[in-house]
């Protein structure tokens, strides 16, 4: 089952690209107020950035679905970690 | 060890052991009820899970080591069956218990106020009238009461066995409990949370007396000023009020009437204004600071004690109480 | 180069399984590694929100200008670090070790980058403890700020620190010819984790220095 | 195979045990069968050392005025007592020695996925361990095995740097077992060893391991956490400046709740195998109790806020994990069921490790059951940090995890020593273990009801009698633990040869040879029938 894909280096590029451009939109937005919404741009660029690195310079585009399942369960359990503490923050704040 | 076991079943044949602690709340009944309800679902659970175990031991026990019985794969009814009766018995103990979980968190608007202050290892309580106790509290039968509670130190927990309820006590947040007692007698009084070296000798007394006792008990125990003269006192020793005066030229916002109140910070956003947030504007005032004023205001930490800031707050709330009853 | 007695482990039928195992377990890794860093995420995020105005303002206090030269080092570094894979998919044992130095040197830069600031912080006393002083509103949660400032990247660069010390390891590898374009794993597990200590940063970057908007 | 197939119930020439010899064939050893018994050793160590504190402290409780040790001291007990039977030897028991030797063997690998660093999970435990002992031996910790915050983090004098160090350290070793084992059973089955005809014990094993790798990293950022606000005064859970002492809890139960069910789940594995060969019986629902390990072991991850409700979380956040607490109910009564419906209509046998399975059936259904006080919202406000608590826990953890633990050894002591253990002594101690338990920590849940608090060293003298009966039992329950510890080791030399197969169990662990050989099967062994299949009908299109 060995078939190792080999991405090009313009590809590795491209990315490298992408990631320098959301770095310089990162500052850049945080420049421009918002309000509650800052957070929400700020993140959602870096999520973008971090599935750059993860599908290209981490291969998982052309890995293992084994891989993929262990990603995303990262994802979720983090998101369990945080969502579940904030039931308890959030609800002490309306309280 | 046979004789210690000896002496314990002759020991309980003798005393008649309970097994039910008192019962002196209005909600303990309750609670109670609950509690028989979910004991009775466990011992007809505990007692068919083991007589299945022991009948189908003794029942199919090998009678010859080569015999090899018939597979049975399974079945999905069964699987469905014993799936779904757990699920439902445990519903109704989720509803039965949120309801009266409701109840014990909720305090009637018309409770008697007392708070409460716990360090390493004593409670220490104040009454509305001014009576300080210590590792002791006594209250009337009938009438609600309402503990608000801090910490000075480590997290402890205000445990009241006969009344079925407890509460953490946090430092730097203050938390409720309340209670109406049913019954005269004296209860423990237990820290719940492990506190430290002597956190099992930071127990104490509830005393509950009837209502004729219980005005006895007030008038007979040194009083001194009361909650709101102290807390007036206190307010006038620190100068709070050459700031907080109402007066269109005043550096702080006046006091009168905000507890329950809606207020904006300089930030923009809106807090109201309860126990926490006075206790906050004291320790930190600079952390949330009402629109329209300075950041002036120094800090208080380590001036006025747990108990001063809750006699400040008592007095806080008796200015809301005076404007509330001013008007018709 | 390498045969298959010397790179395949007894407990392995073959070396794809090898490879598979290898690459599924840095993954595993990296999960447990998501939680680590989630607790002090979950922390920050609760905090960021209860006490916005005092983390503005210690946010404030970070050099944006450092902050974001070494974001694009760390991207950069990542950059060199695919290539270095590559170098090794394709048997270029030379194009390797350059792109494992590469790596390397980029990922001292940032180390470097970030002693720079942290020695700022200590002369603006702006490390936790008994020493700390700042005149803000709130200097009391501004240092929480800096506390999660301090847990969290200071975690990132030990994890940053043992990047590099790994890729010294497998430069050293690579030196004496261990790998070839049927057995490379190491380099491409290393790989992996130097990106998810990018990715962690990619995440650091505006959560701590991006608090509130600079105008 | 060998060219003369070994007599009837004599060892095999060679095997893992006697491969090689001296200290440094084992320190060095990447067999995951010695580097189980390394773990063996260790947790067997920490066991003792940690029944030492349990007797302690019900040597204490004997009399209601704290009249044995100081209160310093006594909480010192408790704490120690919690944080070595919790973190250095209910974790790692099943996974760390069964686990260890057994998952490889059960999917007909030669070893695990990572064998050194299966090793290097048994330096890192040493190493935690040696911290742990080290805070014991310089005076000892204080905070309760919980560790809650600000106690530990500004108040309490004790060494809690020093365990704090040993339980953040421990964590790694944990979560490189967890690892080693979710790559092994992805990667290493044997060929025809699809998933659904894998021994539950694996099932079991594999929710494990994902609770490792996916909880402890959460709870060693919490204990670093800690560990740094003692050593820099930072204030991240201490409101005095400005932080949140609850969010610790938070932190802190994320994973010592799930914790419990990597305690539990492996025992399960162990009660299914066991259930079925002393049965003679396929598992009854087998692909129900495979798939409730996993829902267990996901759910189980929802439910950690039902340690707080009353510690000021806010009273919906208490709503929620209440219900969340009920759903994980669920998946633990299908197991308990389908056990029991297994031995409907077997061939019951009454073999030691069956005796300590029928055992766990009923505790852990009464440790279950009691559960659900504690995950009623209004019930567990008058309970919560009770001997109420106490008695449920260790329902679960000793009636259940332990008992499973004991039974699995009997198990497979063949397999792991070659030898037989004498099965009367053996039958002997399973009884006077169930007896000792149960007048333990039955009346633990009286004293618990009748409002008596945790971690008291002095009580009211009303709770006398309830703890007098505890401490008898604890004494019983101490005799019960020792009479194995004795005829384990006597039979390592003088118990009779076993044979591959003693109980003609089904299973690729009982194909290789007792003890097995280093690389456990000659040829990798080609699986063609579900588990389970002790019908000789099924037997027939085996090859």
């Amino acid at each position: 089952m060995s078939h190792d894909h080999i991405v090009s280096p313009k590809l590795y590029l491209g990315v490298l690209a992408i990631l320098l451009v959301g770095t310089a939109l990162t500052v850049a937005a945080a420049r421009v107020d918002l309000g509650g919404l800052n957070i929400v741009v700020a993140m959602s660029i870096a999520v973008v950035k971090a599935s750059f690195v993860v599908l290209y310079f981490m291969h998982l585009k052309y890995s293992h679905r084994l891989n993929w399942v262990f990603g995303a369960a990262a994802m979720l359990w983090l998101a369990l970690l945080i969502g579940l503490t904030w039931t308890d923050v959030a609800a002490r704040l309306i309280e | 060890m046979a004789t210690l076991v000896h002496l314990a079943f002759l020991a309980v044949l003798q005393q008649g052991l309970p097994i039910v602690p008192e019962r002196a709340s209005s909600v303990a009944k309750q609670i109670d009820y609950l509690y028989y309800f979910l004991t009775g679902v466990t011992l007809f659970f505990s007692a068919l899970i083991f007589s299945l175990v022991f009948y189908f031991a003794v029942r199919y026990r090998q009678r010859h080591p080569d015999e090899r019985p018939q597979p049975i794969h399974g079945s999905l009814g069964l699987e469905l069956l014993w799936s779904a009766i757990p699920l439902g018995l445990t519903m109704v103990m989720f509803f039965w218990g949120a309801h009266l979980f409701y109840i014990v968190r909720t305090p009637p608007s018309d409770a008697t106020q007392l708070y409460v202050v716990g360090k390493q290892w004593m409670w220490k309580i104040q009454h509305p009238e001014g009576q300080r106790e210590i590792n002791a509290l006594h209250v009337p039968v009938g009438r609600p009461v309402k503990l608000t509670m801090t910490s000075e130190d480590v997290i402890h927990s205000f445990y009241i066995p006969a009344f079925r309820i407890k509460m953490d006590v946090l430092p730097g947040r203050y938390t409720e409990l309340w209670f109406t007692a049913t019954k005269a007698g004296t209860y423990h009084l237990f820290c719940a949370e492990y506190c430290g070296a002597k956190h099992s000798g930071m127990t104490g007394w509830v005393t509950v007396l009837e209502p004729a006792d219980y005005e006895a008990w007030l008038s007979g125990a040194p009083a001194g000023e009361s909650l709101e003269q102290a807390g007036a006192r206190l307010f006038r020793q620190h100068n709070c009020h050459t700031c907080h005066e109402a007066g269109p030229t005043s550096r702080g916002p006046s006091l009168q009437e905000i507890l329950g109140k809606q207020v904006r910070l300089a930030s923009g956003e809106t807090v109201v204004v309860d126990e926490g947030y006075l206790r906050e504007s004291i320790l930190q005032p600079n952390a949330k600071v009402v629109a329209g004023y300075e950041s002036v205001m120094p800090t208080y930490q380590g001036q006025i004690s747990e108990e001063g800031i809750l006699q400040l707050i008592a007095y806080l709330k008796s200015l809301t109480r005076a404007e509330r009853k001013a008007q018709p | 180069m390498s045969d298959q007695a010397t790179t395949l482990a007894p407990q392995f039928d073959d070396l794809a399984q090898q490879k598979e195992s290898a690459i599924f377990g840095m993954w595993v890794f990296l999960v447990t590694e998501v939680m680590f860093f989630g607790g002090m995420f979950a922390g920050y995020t609760v905090y960021r929100y209860r006490f916005h105005e005092a983390f503005t303002a210690g946010s404030d206090h970070l050099n944006l200008l450092l902050g974001g030269v070494n974001t694009a080092v760390l991207i950069l570094s990542s950059f060199t670090m695919a290539m270095a894979v590559h170098s090794a998919q394709l048997n270029r044992r030379r194009a390797l070790i350059v792109f494992l130095v590469l790596t390397m040197l980029l990922g001292s830069t940032f180390l470097g980058i970030k002693v720079v600031e942290y020695s700022h912080k200590f002369h603006e006393r702006l490390v936790p403890g008994p020493a700390f002083h700042f005149d803000g509103a709130d200097p009391q949660h501004t240092q929480l700020f800096f506390s999660f400032y301090f847990a969290m990247t200071g975690f990132h660069a030990l994890h940053m620190v043992i990047g590099v010390a790994l890729l010294a390891i497998m430069t050293g590898f690579a030196w004496r010819g261990r790998f070839s374009a049927e057995y490379y794993n190491p380099i491409e597990v290393s790989g992996l984790y130097w990106h998810f200590v990018d990715i962690v940063w990619i995440f650091l970057f505006p959560l701590l220095y991006l608090v509130g908007h600079h105008g | 195979m060998n060219a003369a197939p070994p007599a009837a119930n004599a060892l095999p020439k060679v095997h893992y045990l006697n491969v090689d010899y001296g200290i440094r064939s084992w320190l060095f050893t990447i067999d995951h069968k010695r580097i189980a018994l390394l773990y063996l050793g260790s947790i067997t160590l920490f066991f003792v050392l940690g029944g030492l504190f349990a007797t302690a402290i019900r040597l204490e409780l004997l009399t209601p005025a704290g009249d044995l040790f100081e209160s310093e001291t006594y909480n010192k007990m408790f704490t120690m007592h919690g944080v070595v039977m919790i973190f250095f030897f209910l974790i790692p028991s099943i996974p760390a020695t069964l686990g260890n030797f057994l998952v490889p063997m059960m999917i007909g690998a030669r070893d695990l996925a990572f064998p050194r660093i299966n090793l290097l999970s048994w330096y890192i435990y040493t190493l935690g361990g040696l911290f742990t002992l080290f805070a014991i031996l310089s005076g000892g910790v204080d905070t309760g095995w919980t560790f809650y915050t600000p106690y530990s983090s500004t108040y309490s004098n004790t060494n809690v740097m020093a365990t704090a160090v040993g339980v953040f350290i421990l964590g790694f070793s944990s979560i490189l077992t967890g690892f080693n084992f979710i790559i092994t059973i992805h990667k290493m089955r044997a060929p025809g060893l699809t998933w659904f005809r894998l021994p539950l014990f694996i099932w079991a094993h594999y929710a494990t391991s994902v609770i490792m790798i996916l909880g402890t990293p959460v709870v060693a950022i919490a204990i670093a956490l800690v560990g740094l606000e003692r050593l820099f005064h930072i204030g991240i859970f201490n409101p005095a400046l400005g932080g949140d002492p609850v969010l610790f809890q938070h932190l802190f139960w994320f994973y010592s709740h799930p914790a419990v069910y990597i305690m539990i789940l492996p025992s399960m594995g162990v009660i299914s195998e066991i259930v079925c060969c002393f049965s003679r019986k396929k598992i009854f629902g087998y692909s129900f109790v495979a798939f409730s390990s996993i829902a267990i072991a996901l759910l189980g991850f929802l439910v950690w806020g039902h340690h707080m409700f009353v510690s000021s979380q806010s009273m919906y956040a208490g709503m929620v994990f209440s219900i969340l607490s009920f759903l994980v109910a669920i998946p633990s009564a299908v197991k308990v069921f389908n056990w029991t419906a297994t031995m409907y209509k077997g061939s019951v046998m009454y073999n030691a490790p069956m005796l300590y399975a029928m055992g766990f059936i009923g505790l852990f259904t009464m440790g279950g059951l009691t559960g659900l006080f504690l995950s009623t919202l209004a019930t567990d406000v008058h309970l919560h940090d009770t001997y109420f608590v106490v008695a449920h826990f260790h329902y679960i953890m000793v009636g259940g995890a332990l008992m499973g633990y004991l039974g699995g050894i009997h198990f497979w002591w063949p397999k792991i020593s070659g030898r037989l253990y004498p099965e009367a002594w053996a039958r002997f101690s399973a009884l006077i273990i169930f007896v000792g338990f149960n007048l333990t920590f039955f009346p633990q849940f009286i004293l618990g009801y009748l409002g008596m608090p945790r971690r008291y060293h002095a009580y009211p003298e009303e709770f006398q009698v309830l703890n007098v009966m505890s401490t008898a039992g604890a004494s019983i329950l101490a005799v019960g633990y020792a009479i194995p510890l004795i005829y384990l080791f006597w039979s390592l030399r003088y118990g009779p040869a076993a044979g591959p197969n003693p109980w003609q169990a089904k299973g690729l662990e009982w194909q290789a040879s007792s003890p097995p050989p280093t690389h456990n099967f000659p040829e990798t062994p080609v699986v063609t029938e579900e588990a389970y299949e002790y019908y000789p009908g099924a037997e027939a299109d085996r090859v």
